[in-house]
């Protein structure tokens, strides 16, 4: 907490504020809690539209699906933890998404991930990759949420500094919707879940809100271990209070745990509450009422219960075999009073650990390096396209993610119609003809040369993304992975991603109902990538009969390419990076009237085309080789000059279909091949076997984790 | 005829079971692990997940909820007892059927489809099947690696192609009497065409089918 | 009374954890390593003032369900 | 030489599988156990005739793969 922090509680609390006092406001006001150096430029984003039921500022977004049905969406970050333990970090990241979505009322039926390490020759990183992605698994398979999508992303400028962000998507009827409100006075305040220790004392506000090197080993918490059992009880507990209405509103305990879940719900609602430290249950002796207050024990909610319905909610948490204690009691007025020992450790306005954090307009400016990118076009490709794109698939970031979806469980509740592996994952609503797709998306890369534009070109791809499933659009949730916001360049990456999926959202007509920000993503003082990640929810009304999968194409069916021709433009696309390693130029920007105009054409071919494939990453050659594999099928693709082969420029898709089963708008559309034989032929250059094609894919990560 | 779908805390296949039999004309009932009575009751599933967290050892500490005693019951009276996957682990542990499970060969959790070949249909689970039948349905575990040193296992299912190190490839392994079932993969997420096989119904229909009246 | 107990994988079981790190170990250079086993140890704090029933009652725990039979074998030390 | 290593997990971090054990424990009518901890260790075969350099190799692969060092503490016994 800074000086003028300090002085501002001083002058809140018209005195010096007591030990518990200055612990809940260092941590409500970090960085992680209060948004403080973001929440001026997130007011950008548009967040209106008439599904919206819940929009940002509660614990996930929710949004209208028909039929009496909501999803509530939401995703997080978690970066430092899990560079500090990659299991136990990334475990501890699934299970607070979790708690965010089921604290809405909503069960939890998908998780995804999207993680980015620095490259796989690197041991550590080697590590954390295994780990990270154990610890998803580990915590994701054994609470019962399938995890059935995600995205993987490897690079450099990521390897002191690994990204972790998890994406959890809620189901829930209408009349179930909770929010994080402590009610009216006398409504008790019930702890479910775990006992507190002194887990991640000031965890989010250490970790997560410094420069990385700062925080050595002696400054950093204690590792939070998960416990997705304890978890997986918490959930079916909370369902059924739900079910029985028997609370008024509840709040999980994440970062700056009770101080959060006392003051957050009692703010929102205009009331005070008095809570009672004694009655908290605990797994270390001798805690202090500060550790108390700040301590991030996983597993974890606080249900605001009117009186008369607390022996019923405590008979629930019995069923389920978990730990209820009343912990405090609402009161009128704003006053949160905390009592440890018998004595007052805490008494100040609930609403000001919320409402009266700081809030930053960090001065911002333009990296001048932008122009030395700019002012060097991305090289031509000279090699054969047969060549190129065998190191593409073994790429690790591009070739077969196999390695790690099927580690994670990612069919339970049986509503997977497509998995990973696809564009977007496509589930099903039971007992309706509707089903929803999510495309996650990120790209540092191309944000980095120009973050307004690969901000928006993310949403673009991620609605595309959708649209071949047969989805429409409907709501974002967004986490913005970025560097130092101290520093002006920073921020000024982080106002242009803004603009950027902003501008995208307003093009599409949706809205962001959610997100998170990380800052501090630095390490050595190198700040990584501006990496914004977004998550797409799409609504499928009604869900295709046979929704296109990349592996439905069969011998004689025609190749199509649909949308904008492409420019010969490599600036940001994998090719440049696996051929030449190089990052220059300028990305091509998006068409926001082609976006919307494509994605809505899509959408009416998913149901009556059996292959319909987003070109996105490794371009055409790539989208073709993925059909190939998947299909079994070889193919030939015409001439089609190398260079455009792998632009990865923007609002194009692959459609395969039989001859004259289907017609295309001309003015976007062109045949470029057929499909047939064993082999790949792209524009008449030596033919690549499927065998060959298929092995590349397979082995690009396990052929590297393997040593 | 009625089936009992029990629910151990940290069961998480419940209700796709639960969903499949149905689909399948079954008649399905939850029933949590505190329950003493199945009376009334044609058959059981311990169905797939993680329950008590595993910890310990998988199906180690499930064994002694207070339903087990009725699951005994039932097995001994000879009616249809299925495990699936961690049910399998927890009729292990419970000595029901032969042998344990272990982490898989390779140390990773396996979640995909796999093929399964029928060795024995003289069980409740592969009634309805033939002897060389090719099933495909999803596996589901980190502890699927099936291990018998008494080498007493009648062995359902096996693996085409082993994922796991599984001995003899057993993917499914029943009692003596056939009317106590262990397997590892997941019957009831191969129900469904649009989630990419309906293999399992072969033998959920083959389970229902065994069932006789109480 | 501190009470521990480890619990052993009979020999003749596999033991993938085992083989998964002598091959990690040999990977780093460690050539030396000839065979890993790797066991559990549960560390119980047990109320009781004669070591002698606490021994038996902790052995009792074993075979009811701290060890699996089929797989292990246990060995129990009071006060370490 | 025969090396011991036993891998203990930080008193101030959480453990719920020896939680987990604990309430089972009592489920089972074996109230006198007040606490679990869960813990591992490796037996090693090791070539070598110096016990020193040995130790001090075995205590370097425990700072590589056999403990995390962030959660857990080690300690190498050789020839037990
Ligand atoms: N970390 C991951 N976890 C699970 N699935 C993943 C992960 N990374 C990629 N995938 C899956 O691999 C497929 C390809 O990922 P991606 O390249 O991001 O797809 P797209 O380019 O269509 O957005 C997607 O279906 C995605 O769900
Ligand atoms: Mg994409």
């Amino acid at each position: 907490m800074t000086d003028e922090e300090y002085a501002s509680v001083v002058g809140l609390l018209g005195r010096t504020p007591r030990p518990a006092e200055l612990a809940m406001y260092s941590v409500m006001w970090s960085e992680h809690c209060s948004y403080k150096s973001s929440r001026t430029h997130l007011g950008r984003f548009p967040t209106e539209a008439p599904w919206v039921v819940v929009g940002p500022g509660e614990n996930a977004g929710v949004v209208d699906l028909g039929d009496g049905w909501l999803a509530a969406l939401r995703i997080e970050s978690h970066n430092h933890p899990s560079f500090v333990e990659p299991y136990q970090g990334a475990a501890t990241g699934v299970g607070g998404i979790l708690r965010d979505v089921f604290t809405m009322g909503a069960r939890p039926v998908a998780l995804w991930d999207q993680i980015r390490f620095g490259p796989l020759d690197d041991p550590k990183n080697r590590y954390l990759f295994n780990g990270v992605v154990a610890g998803i698994a580990g915590y994701g398979n054994a609470v019962g949420v399938p995890t059935v999508g995600g995205e993987l992303e490897f690079d450099d400028s990521y390897t002191g500094n690994p990204l972790v962000n998890v994406m959890c998507l809620g189901l829930l009827r209408r009349d179930q919707l909770v929010l994080g409100t402590a009610g009216d006075p006398d409504n008790v305040a019930v702890l479910l879940g775990n006992a507190t220790g002194r887990d991640g004392i000031g965890g989010a506000s250490v970790l997560a809100s410094a420069s990385f090197d700062e925080t050595s080993s002696d400054k950093r918490p204690s590792v939070q271990v998960g416990d997705p059992f304890e978890e997986k009880k918490l959930i079916e507990a909370c369902l059924e209070l739900y079910q029985r209405g028997l609370v008024v509103g509840v709040q999980d305990l994440g970062a700056a745990g009770l101080s959060c879940a006392t003051s957050e719900p009692a703010g929102r609602a205009g009331v005070g509450m008095d809570v009672d430290l004694d009655a908290v249950h605990v797994r270390e002796t001798g805690m202090t009422a500060p550790e108390l207050l700040m301590s991030e024990s996983q597993e974890r909610m606080m249900a605001f219960v009117s009186p008369n319905r607390v022996d019923e909610v405590l008979a629930v948490a019995a069923k389920w075999e978990i730990d209820g204690v009343v912990v405090g009691t609402v009161r009128p007025g704003g006053t949160l009073t905390v009592r440890h020992g018998g004595e007052v450790v805490a008494e100040v306005p609930a609403a000001s650990l919320a409402d009266d954090a700081p809030r930053y307009d960090r001065p911002l400016a333009r990296p001048e390096w932008l122009d030395r990118l700019w002012e060097a076009p991305a090289r031509r490709l000279e090699e054969s396209p047969d060549r190129i794109l065998l190191r593409l698939l073994d790429d690790p970031a591009l070739g077969s993610t196999a390695w790690v979806y099927e580690q994670y469980d990612h069919m339970l509740f049986l509503n997977t119609i497509i998995g990973p592996g696809g564009d977007a994952s496509l589930l099903r609503i039971r007992g309706t003809d509707k089903a929803l797709a999510v495309s996650t998306d990120g790209n540092g890369r191309l944000c980095r040369l120009d973050p307004r534009r690969g901000a928006a070109r993310l949403l673009f791809e991620a609605a595309l993304n959708v649209a071949v499933t047969g989805a429409r659009p409907l709501a974002v949730v967004d986490n913005l992975n970025f560097g130092n916001p101290e520093k002006p360049t920073v921020m000024w990456q982080f106002r242009e991603s803004v603009e950027g999926i902003s501008e995208a959202c307003e093009a599409l007509g949706i809205p962001v109902v959610g997100g998170n920000v990380s800052f501090y993503n630095e390490s050595e003082g190198e700040d990584i990538h501006p990496t914004p990640v977004i998550g797409l929810l799409g609504l499928a009304d009604p869900v295709p009969q046979r929704p296109p999968h990349l592996s439905r194409a069969a011998d004689g069916m025609e190749i199509w390419e649909i949308g904008p021709m492409p420019t010969g433009n490599l600036a940001g696309t994998s090719a440049q990076r696996v051929i030449h390693g190089d990052l220059t130029g300028r990305p091509t920007a998006a068409d926001p009237a082609m976006a919307s105009r494509i994605v809505g054409l899509a959408a009416e071919l998913a149901h009556q085309i059996p292959v319909l494939h987003d070109v996105s990453d490794g371009g055409l050659a790539l989208a073709v080789a993925e059909v190939c594999i998947a299909s079994n099928v070889g193919a030939a693709i015409t001439d089609v000059a190398t260079d455009l082969l792998f632009s990865e420029d923007p609002h194009r898709l692959l459609a395969v279909f039989e001859s004259g089963s289907v017609t295309l708008p001309d003015d976007v559309s062109r045949l470029v091949g057929r499909m047939g034989g064993e082999t790949l032929t792209l524009a008449g250059s030596e033919p690549i076997p499927l065998t060959t094609l298929r092995r590349v894919y397979d082995q690009a990560i396990p052929r590297r984790m393997s040593n | 005829m009625r089936v009992a779908v029990v629910v151990f805390p940290g069961t998480n296949c419940e209700l796709d079971v639960a969903h499949a039999l149905r689909s399948l004309g079954g008649e399905a009932e939850l029933v949590w692990h505190r329950e003493t009575d199945l009376a009334g009751f044609d058959g059981v599933v311990l169905p797939g997940g993680f329950a008590h967290g595993d910890y310990l050892r998988t199906g180690a500490i499930a064994r002694f909820s207070p339903v087990m005693g009725e699951v005994m019951r039932m097995a001994e009276e000879g009616r249809p007892v299925l495990g699936i996957c961690n049910g399998f682990q927890i009729l292990c542990e419970s000595g029901l059927l032969p042998g344990a499970l272990i982490a898989n060969r390779d140390l990773a959790f396996i979640c995909r489809f796999v093929e399964l070949e029928v060795v024995d249909t003289g069980t409740v689970l592969t009634g309805a099947a033939e002897v060389g039948q090719r099933i495909k349905i999803p596996l589901n575990s980190y502890e699927g690696n099936w291990v018998d040193p008494t080498q007493s296992g009648r062995i359902a299912l096996r693996y085409v192609d082993d994922p796991n190190g599984s001995q003899g490839s057993a993917a499914a392994v029943a009692n003596d009497l056939g009317n106590v079932v262990g397997i590892m993969p997941h019957p009831e997420r191969g129900t469904d065409e649009l989630l990419g096989s309906v293999d399992g119904r072969i033998l959920l229909e083959g389970f229902l089918r065994s069932l006789v009246p109480a | 009374m501190r009470v521990t107990v480890e619990i052993t994988r009979r020999p003749e079981i596999a033991d993938p954890q085992g083989t998964t790190i002598e091959r990690a170990l040999h990977d780093l250079g460690h050539d030396e390593v000839r065979s890993v086993r790797v066991d559990r140890v549960f560390h119980l704090e047990v109320a009781g003032d004669d070591p002698e029933t606490v021994k038996s009652r902790v052995e009792e725990m074993c075979r009811q369900v701290l060890a699996n039979p089929v797989l292990e074998d246990f060995t129990v030390e009071v006060g370490r």
